[in-house]
């Protein structure tokens, strides 16, 4: 797993002289907007030149400072609002999991791991038995230290019929976890899995205090402690004065959401707000050009597309799917929905972000309405309907232009719109043609695993491809890396293209999204892990404000 | 008078009961349950199933309903079946918050509608009148969330007076708390009283056709004094209905401004636990709304009699 | 300019549509001298309110004054600013309108709506104007006049709010007062009583007077000056005594013509027998009947007490009381509107069912009932046609051209032109309106029609064409009548039999000339008594009589013990009349009066009405029921 | 009959008098409305119209997607030719092409759903001032209950739990505005129902239904007429507030509630003119819902303000 490479001009790949111009006007106290009109003057767009300052200011400024209060708004929240690790979902559950909780293993900006509560892990020669080593002095909030019971009870939720975790898949091929001694436990697996520090690194699998039932409060070992916790209305960390290493910069983070974008972002640009979720793309040009606020946009492997159910028409035409794949306009999909803050999709849920595994070499599909044309005649189907729900920024607007060029083949795609709420229990993989989304994966397996398994749970089409699920398999033992990326290349083109034998997976991805979030310039320390919002939700333990 | 007011509190305890049954029907009729929708896209049916268990969604309908209604008579509220909390927390604060907006609406927006649909039906086709009419024709015809959104922009984001967001906490002080809610108190002041003038105006002049108006004009009485002492008070019945149907409004509907606002109200925890399919929640609070409901109206009703001798003062 | 009060030319005219003018007042001059009554005489329509209301400067919505001039004291009041035409209003000219009910504002308190001219034009203060306003009830001869003006208008009678109207304009000391039609919607006894009261106080203050009626016997005993009125001219004026002893128009002779007679014996006309008369075609026995539900077998307000009346064939049975004596619950009760809660009803010797949803549609059509107001009466959304085909097509099952010759038919049998059929009732004046309304009942045949009122709210000459149209109507067609009013003479001139209604009870009941003739019964002698009589001095004279001074001071009460007339009776018995149920005394077969004296006593007090002895003097007329 | 003289002779045969009756009420006068009201019939009558013919007149289809950038300001030259006279929206669609299409859903849904709403509310207002008794103790409670819910909620659960169709649109819409009709018409209903002529058909032995449709329904067509113009303006901002929720009506249609909704952000950071995008579907609403009350209040505040314009300061 090599480091992603993100999409935007860094300060690092300017040339020498630019740069300079930037962090001295920058250092002399030049405002972002100066600096940004000197750029945009030399050429660059606008969405670059703030992404340019925004890295100068953030090279610039790396000194913490300590205290200080920071606000942050998701997009959603309610009274589903849980403490519960297990039964985590949304961003908001997620970054006060990260405030609250600890890992076992962190997750580094570039994917690899690094140890957290276990003071070090190891696996066995074929990674099929992994042990951890916890670290003797951590407490928990209510003062009790951590053992190996606690991490045993904490990963006994994601196993058997009562459990709820909505991670259990991720870790079912852990047979057992086994306690060594006080602070040591073994996973032993049912086959090797190299992905195991990253899977546990993920947000379901924070540590929670053995035999705790009631989730009213967070009794965690995490930089903060719980101050308030009113479900879709707040929460409210305090700094952990006694956390086991240096712990947070800032003394009190406060945790809500504003549901309505134009209102959060309004929140961002009136300073109510430090730090916000999910910028609509067309608000960055706004934002960038705001004073003291700016753009935190990190490219990943997050996807969103069109589901056609293999089992069904029009899906289980290969010929429909394809003519759908050939009809979307991939670019102009990331430069005017995006923004430009994405990738062109392949129809592929792996992309640049997953590093090597991923399949650089094959072609993009274009646009081309003649190959749309030709197939959609083949598939001899003239409607169709869609069923779209917001779940992703973006997407609605995604299918219309869909529906509009479907009509230039003589396609009626019929677009139903249905809410958010219980889509996924009574739309998604359940009606012929609907919409997904999904964040990135910490790996292209676990992706692959979750998605396209031929017995995923969440396999979007219902696509049964056994060579698929036999490669899968494997490819987690295979330690050669031009064998594996062999491997996962044509795995990738199974879902892509498939083969005449055998259909492709009826996904149609047309891009790739960033996490585009919005923040102030007075709050730095901000990751670029690329697997949630805001470098995937490490931020309450590590920012600090630069006027603190 | 009292036989009537005891009359409709019972009324009330029916419309409170057929709500509940509604309510209950209508939610379940949703596509998709409480476990589905909390557990959302990495739902697995052994999940699903495990969630149904730990919360109670397993048995029977009618045994929840009625396990419901048992509660809910001994004044348990019950759990939330999304997130765990107890309802009685989740609301108790909310309740709070939208109370204290909805009374401080109306104690800008009543006074002042009512001062200014007298003065509009004070002077009838005049300017002032034109004006008022067509102002408050103006706001009540653009959707509120439009005028939300506006003053959100102009006020706080290009102006730079008031929050974006309406900061109601416990710690603030009392300057942070009225700027904090000072946004969302203007929109809905703005939205009621368009709607409370209009309704005050044409009461007026509903009134204004009976033949002691007439007389009054022949006893030589001046405009104001026609206006205030004659039509007024005997368009206090319909008057003080439309503000019991507002404040309803305010207690109930007002989840644009808070959606828009950030702001932590009742109307909005419905609408989440109508989206996250949360029985008990949505119970709740539709029980609350019905209350507020049924309270209001039976004030408005007993204010009604108070203003009217005839119902006063029996013969 | 010696006159307090001149009209001159005065025009008041409405819009049309397209602008064009409408006349309504077309150039109207009279003079009112200062200490002056002058009566505007006219029916409907004559823009006689329209009139006495220019006095003010005032004229309704969608009026103007296109020209003439009011001049009090020699000044134009149309041509003045505004301001100070406010001025002038409560303060020098004073209106009393037609319903004190509505004319009184139910929110404010009476002393207040009383005092408010005054107070508010400055004439004096507030503590003034309650003075003055307490010693104007009391020469209104109002009950409890020091706390009267803290009640509420919904708390006092109809007779009481119409003289504190005269109160309230009376209270700045106008010099010149404006009545429009202030006794016309009262009953006779109640008439009386506020004529006399303003009659009173007008002389007393020595305020000039505008009285606006269409009743002539009226004007004749408060008038010195009439002003005939018709379409908006002046036929005739001239000095009372002159127009009513010597009118040379021909409109004031027709008017002259519908003032109602005297109720006395003969005043009807015979009736042939061309129909078997002896049947009781409807009988009502034993009946009792009220509002609020049965409770314990009885009604919560009882308006009907063991009533027993039978109507023959072809007979017309009056029944004449006073407002809220049950007259028209009797209509209702036989007509099953309302169930009776105790008794039965027969129908042609059978028994009808009390609820009129389960009667049979053929019993259904042989009662109808004719309701008192055309206007509502009468569905404002269907065509004459409809309003008069449906009861033929519906009982009927005529259809088509043929139920339209059957409507045409109706309309000529009242007398109304076949056009008709293709108009809305709003298109119809009050009389016609009214006489559809009758052709309704008529279309479904019946066997007996029950009029409610049908003439009260009529004016003079309308309501005897229709009492005419009735007679006829009798004579062609054989049907019975439940005739029903307020109005003895019209109830006399028309029936067979009258039952005359008193607190729910029938106190006397018999063929018309026995009724109308002594031996009365108290009641019905004071009802005789109070229909104004056209001639100038007939008030003073029978204010003279004692039973009118008992009469009319007190209202009526309904009692569950004794008679229920005993508080208003000069010949009451103390601890008799007021514990006992009066026994029934039959002085002549069929005619029955319901009285504790004896024949003998009856007779006495007709003959010498001053000297029976009674214990009315005793009680103080502040004992009144304020009700 | 009323043209006759006072000099002609009294000789008819049925008694006809030279002083005829004269009619009761002054000439009945039509209604006229004033300037305003003329101007909320031209402003109401140009939308029914743009309903009908509105897609024939937009320059350009409702979906189709022309520019590359979104919220252009208006009087921009598009690409393929042509001008967004009022600029483009979120999804680069023309603004003006998307008001003239929206009128047919706005105008043409709002209008359905009240016109059942009416045919709802009103037959069972109606029969529960008929019927009085359970029949109205039932009616009345189920609607109590409807009342006392918010719209915004009921509308969600309805919508949601069938699905966001324009039928399924405006049957929620019909169903929520039929409790406010309800309330009045069975007021009305009860008024009308002590008139004499009801009383008298009963009397006949009508049915309910005539009494229903016959006698009541036409007294109280006009009052609840007004009422019409005013619902009819709750059921276009009803449909917006759905929208708001996203639940409105569905893409690519074009409704002028959800044109606001999705173009709200462009106030927020569209450049120039581009930040209109929702103020012109806004100003379409607006229009609309102010030209249906300006005929209504012209129609229904005559009376009263004929009188209190006699006042006098």
């Amino acid at each position: 797993m090599t480091g992603i490479k993100n999409n935007l001009p860094t300060v690092a790949n300017l040339s020498g002289t630019d740069r300079e111009t930037i962090e001295t006007g920058l250092r002399r106290g030049a405002n972002r907007r100066e600096v940004m009109s000197w750029l945009i003057a030399a050429g660059a767009s606008i969405a670059a030149a703030g992404s340019i300052v925004s890295t100068a200011q953030e090279a610039l400024a790396a000194t913490p400072k300590k205290g200080g209060r920071v606000k942050f708004a998701s997009d959603l929240h309610g009274p589903s609002d849980t403490l519960d690790p297990g039964l985590n979902t949304s961003t908001i559950d997620y970054t006060r999991g990260r405030s609250f909780y600890n890992s076992l293993c962190q997750i580094n900006d570039d994917l690899s791991t690094r140890p957290e509560l276990a003071e070090e892990f190891s696996a066995n020669s074929d990674n099929s038995e992994w042990t951890f080593k916890l670290r003797k002095d951590v407490k928990f909030h209510d003062g009790s230290p951590l053992t190996a019971d606690d991490v045993i009870f904490s990963m006994s939720r994601h196993y058997g019929e009562k459990s709820t975790s909505t991670a259990k898949t991720l870790v079912a091929d852990v047979k057992e976890w086994k306690k060594v001694d006080s602070h040591t436990v073994k996973a032993i697996m049912q086959g090797p899995n190299a992905d195991l520090p990253v899977i546990l690194g993920t947000p379901q699998f924070k540590i929670i205090k053995d035999g705790t039932t009631d989730f009213q409060t967070a009794n965690g070992t995490g930089p903060f402690t719980l101050k308030e916790f009113s479900p879709g209305v707040r929460s409210i960390g305090v700094r952990n004065a006694h956390y086991w290493r240096e712990g947070a910069n800032v003394e009190e983070i406060e945790i809500t959401a504003i549901t309505d974008k134009v209102a959060r972002t309004s929140a961002l640009l009136s300073g109510d707000i430090d730090l916000m979720q999910a910028l609509d793309p067309k608000a960055i040009r706004k934002v960038e050009s705001t004073d003291g606020v700016g753009v935190w946009s990190v490219a990943s492997g997050a996807y969103f597309g069109i589901c056609a159910m293999t089992n069904t028409a029009p899906g289980n035409n290969p010929d429909f799917v394809k003519a759908l794949q050939y009809i979307q306009r991939r670019k102009k999909i990331v430069k005017s929905v995006l923004k430009g803050q994405g990738t062109v999709g392949n129809d592929n849920p792996i992309n640049i972000a997953y590093g090597a595994d991923y399949c650089a070499g094959m072609v993009v599909k274009e646009h081309d309405l003649d190959k749309a044309k030709f197939h959609l005649k083949k598939s001899g189907i003239t409607a169709a309907e869609l069923n779209v729900a917001e779940v992703a920024p973006g997407l609605t607007d995604t299918c219309l232009l869909a529906q509009r060029e479907a009509q230039k083949i003589g396609l009626d795609l019929q677009i139903k719109k249905v809410p958010n709420d219980g889509y996924w229990g009574a739309v998604w993989m359940k009606t012929p043609l609907n919409v997904v989304s999904w964040n990135m994966r910490p790996s292209a397996n676990v992706m692959m695993n979750l998605a396209f398994a031929p017995d995923a749970t969440w396999n979007d089409t219902l696509w049964k491809n056994e060579r698929f699920g036999k490669l899968l398999v494997e490819v987690r033992g295979v330690t050669d890396a031009s064998k594996r990326a062999e491997m996962y290349c044509e795995m990738q083109k199974m879902i892509s293209e498939g083969t005449d034998e055998f259909p492709g997976s009826g996904m149609i991805i047309p891009a790739h999204r960033n996490y585009v979030d919005g923040k102030s310039d007075k709050v730095e320390g901000i990751s670029r892990m690329p697997l949630g919002s805001l470098g995937g939700y490490e931020w309450p333990e590590f920012c600090w404000r630069t006027d603190a | 008078m009292q036989r009537m007011v005891f009359q409709r509190i019972l009324i009330g305890f029916v419309t409170l009961w057929v709500v509940s049954v509604l309510v209950f029907l209508m939610t379940n009729a949703l596509p998709g349950d409480v476990a589905q929708i909390v557990l959302g896209q990495s739902a697995t049916p052994e999940s699903l199933a495990a969630y149904r268990a730990e919360r109670g969604l397993d048995q029977p309908l009618l045994f929840q309903y009625f396990s419901w209604l048992g509660n809910m008579l001994t004044g348990d509220l019950g759990v939330s079946k999304a997130g765990g909390a107890t309802i009685s927390s989740l609301i108790s604060g909310r309740l709070g918050n939208t109370m204290f907006l909805a009374a401080l609406v109306a104690l800008i927006s009543v006074p002042l509608s009512v001062a200014l649909g007298l003065l509009a039906a004070m002077y009838p086709g005049t300017w002032i009148d034109r004006t008022l009419t067509f102002g408050t024709l103006a706001l009540i015809s653009v959707p509120d969330f439009f005028i939300a959104t506006f003053s959100v922009l102009f006020l706080a984001v290009y102006l730079g007076w008031l929050p974006a967001i309406a900061n109601v906490a416990p710690e603030n002080t009392f300057w942070e708390m009225a700027r904090g809610i000072a946004m969302p108190l203007i929109v809905l002041v703005i939205v009621v009283a368009a709607q409370m003038i209009r309704m005050t105006r044409a009461g007026i002049l509903n009134v204004m056709n009976s033949p002691y108006i007439e007389m009054a004009i022949l006893k030589g009485v001046r405009r104001k004094r026609i206006i205030l002492r004659h039509a007024f008070f005997n368009t206090i019945g319909p008057i003080v209905n439309v503000i019991a149907l507002n404040l309803a409004y305010l207690v109930s509907g007002v989840v644009i401004v808070e959606t828009i606002f950030s702001y932590p109200g009742l109307a909005k925890l419905m609408i989440d636990g109508v989206q996250t399919r949360d029985l008990p929640l949505v119970q709740a609070c539709a029980m609350i709304f019905c209350g507020t409901y049924v309270i209001l109206i039976i004030l408005a009703d007993v204010a009604a009699i108070l203003a009217n001798p005839r119902l006063r003062n029996p013969k | 300019m010696s006159d307090l009060f001149e009209i001159d030319n005065l025009q008041i005219q409405a819009r049309k549509e397209d602008g064009t003018p409408i006349p309504i007042v077309k150039g109207v001059s009279f003079n009112v001298k200062a200490g002056e009554v002058v009566a505007l005489i006219g029916e409907s329509g004559s823009g006689k309110s329209t009139i006495s209301m220019a006095t003010m400067a005032y004229c309704r919505p969608g009026l103007e004054f296109p020209g003439g001039e009011v001049r009090l004291h020699g000044k134009d009041v149309l041509s003045m600013d505004p301001q100070d035409q406010r001025k002038l209003r409560g303060n020098n000219v004073a209106y009393l309108a037609q319903s004190a009910a509505a004319t009184f504002n139910p929110a404010i308190t009476i002393g207040e709506q009383v005092t408010e001219a005054a107070v508010l034009h400055g004439t004096m203060t507030q503590e003034e104007a309650d003075k003055r306003a307490v010693e104007l009830y009391h020469a209104l001869e109002l009950p409890d006049p020091d706390r009267l003006g803290r009640r509420y208008p919904h708390q006092v009678s109809g007779g009481q709010l119409q003289r504190l109207m005269a109160a309230m304009a009376l209270v700045s000391g106008p010099d010149l007062l404006v009545l429009d039609e202030p006794t016309t919607a009262l009953d006779v006894t109640t008439q009386i009583e506020v004529l006399k009261a303003f009659k009173k106080v007008i002389r007393d203050e020595g305020s000039a007077a505008i009285y606006v009626t269409h009743d002539l016997a009226v004007v004749a005993q408060v008038a010195d000056h009439i002003v005939v009125l018709y379409s908006g001219e002046i036929q005739e004026q001239g000095p009372t005594e002159k127009i009513i002893t010597n009118p040379t128009h021909p409109y004031t002779k027709r008017l002259m013509a519908a003032v109602k007679p005297t109720p006395v014996a003969g005043m009807g006309e015979l009736v042939d027998d061309a129909f078997d008369r002896d049947e009781a075609n409807v009988e009502v026995r034993n009946m009792t009947a009220g509002y609020g539900g049965i409770v314990n077998g009885k009604p919560v307000i009882t308006v009907l007490r063991d009533i027993n009346v039978k109507i023959k064939n072809s007979h017309v049975v009056g029944v004449i009381g006073e407002s809220g004596c049950g007259k028209s619950t009797l209509a209702r009760v036989i007509a099953g509107l309302l169930p009776a809660a105790k008794g039965e009803i027969y129908l042609d010797g059978t028994k009808l069912e009390a609820d009129l949803k389960n009667r049979s549609k053929e019993e259904l059509q042989k009662v109808q009932f004719v309701y008192q107001m055309a206007d509502t009466a009468l569905n404002p959304r269907q065509l004459i046609g409809d309003i008069l085909g449906r009861p033929i097509e519906f009982y009927q099952g005529i259809k088509g051209s043929q139920r339209r010759e059957e409507v045409a038919n109706l309309l000529r049998m009242v007398e109304l032109p076949v056009e008709f059929e293709s108009r809305y009732p709003s298109e119809l004046s009050g009389g016609q309106k009214q006489r559809v309304n009758m052709a309704r009942a008529l279309a479904a045949k019946p066997e007996i029609m029950l009029c409610d009122e049908v003439t009260s709210a009529l004016d003079s000459i309308v309501s005897s064409n229709v009492i005419k149209l009735l007679q006829k109507l009798r004579d062609q067609t054989g049907v019975s009548f439940v005739f029903i009013s307020h109005d003895l003479s019209t109830v006399g001139s028309f029936a067979d039999e009258i039952v005359v209604l008193y607190a729910g009870r029938v106190v006397e009941q018999g063929p018309v000339d026995e009724v109308l003739a002594p031996p009365y019964h108290p009641y019905t002698r004071l009802l005789i008594s109070s229909v104004p009589e056209l001639r100038v001095g007939w008030l003073e004279d029978t204010m003279q009589k004692r039973e009118m001074a008992v009469g009319i001071a007190r209202g009526v009460e309904i009692t569950e013990r004794g008679c229920p007339f005993y508080n208003r009776c000069p010949i009451a018995i103390d601890d008799v009349c007021d514990v006992e149920i009066p026994p029934t005394i039959e002085p002549h077969k069929d005619h029955f009066i319901t009285c504790h004296r004896s024949m003998e006593d009856i007779e006495a007090a007709e003959a010498a009405p001053q000297q029976i002895l009674h214990g009315f003097e005793k009680a103080a007329p502040d004992n009144e029921k304020v009700a | 009959m009323t043209d006759m003289t006072q000099n002609e002779i009294q000789d008819d045969a049925q008694e006809k008098t030279i002083y005829d009756e004269l009619p009761d009420a002054p000439p009945k006068k039509t209604l006229k409305l004033s300037w305003t009201g003329k101007l909320g019939v031209i402003v109401v009558a140009f939308w029914a119209l743009m309903a009908l013919i509105g897609p024939w007149v937009a320059p350009f289809d409702q979906a189709e997607i022309l520019d590359m950038d979104s919220y252009l300001p208006p009087g921009a030259e598009i690409d393929g030719g042509g001008t967004h006279w009022l600029g483009s929206d979120n999804n680069e669609r023309d603004t003006l092409s998307r008001i003239l299409w929206g009128a047919r859903m706005t105008v043409g849904i709002s209008f359905v759903a009240t016109l059942l709403a009416y045919l709802l509310g009103v037959t069972a207002g109606i029969a529960a001032a008929v019927k009085k008794g359970w029949t109205d103790m039932i009616l009345s409670r189920i609607n109590d209950a409807i009342l006392s819910l918010p719209t915004i909620m009921l509308g969600l659960l309805i919508v949601v739990a069938l699905g966001s169709s324009i039928p399924i649109l405006i049957g929620t819409a019909a169903v929520i505005y039929a409790s406010s009709v309800f309330r009045i018409a069975r007021a009305y209903g009860q008024e009308i129902m002590v008139m004499d002529y009801v009383e008298s058909a009963q009397a006949r032995g009508e049915t309910i239904w005539w009494i229903i449709f016959r006698e009541v329904l036409p007294n109280a067509a006009m009052p609840l007429a007004t009422d019409f113009g005013l619902r009819l303006v709750f059921v276009v901002l009803f449909i917006s507030s759905l929208s708001f929720l996203g639940l409105g009506i569905q893409p690519p249609n074009a409704d002028w509630g959800s044109m606001v909704r999705e173009s709200l952000e462009a106030m927020q950071f569209a450049e120039g003119m581009g930040a209109w995008a929702p103020i012109w579907p806004a100003l379409a609403i607006a229009s609309f819902t102010i030209a249906i009350n300006l005929i209504v209040d012209d129609i229904s505040a005559k009376s009263g303000g004929d009188l209190a314009k006699k006042m006098i300061s």
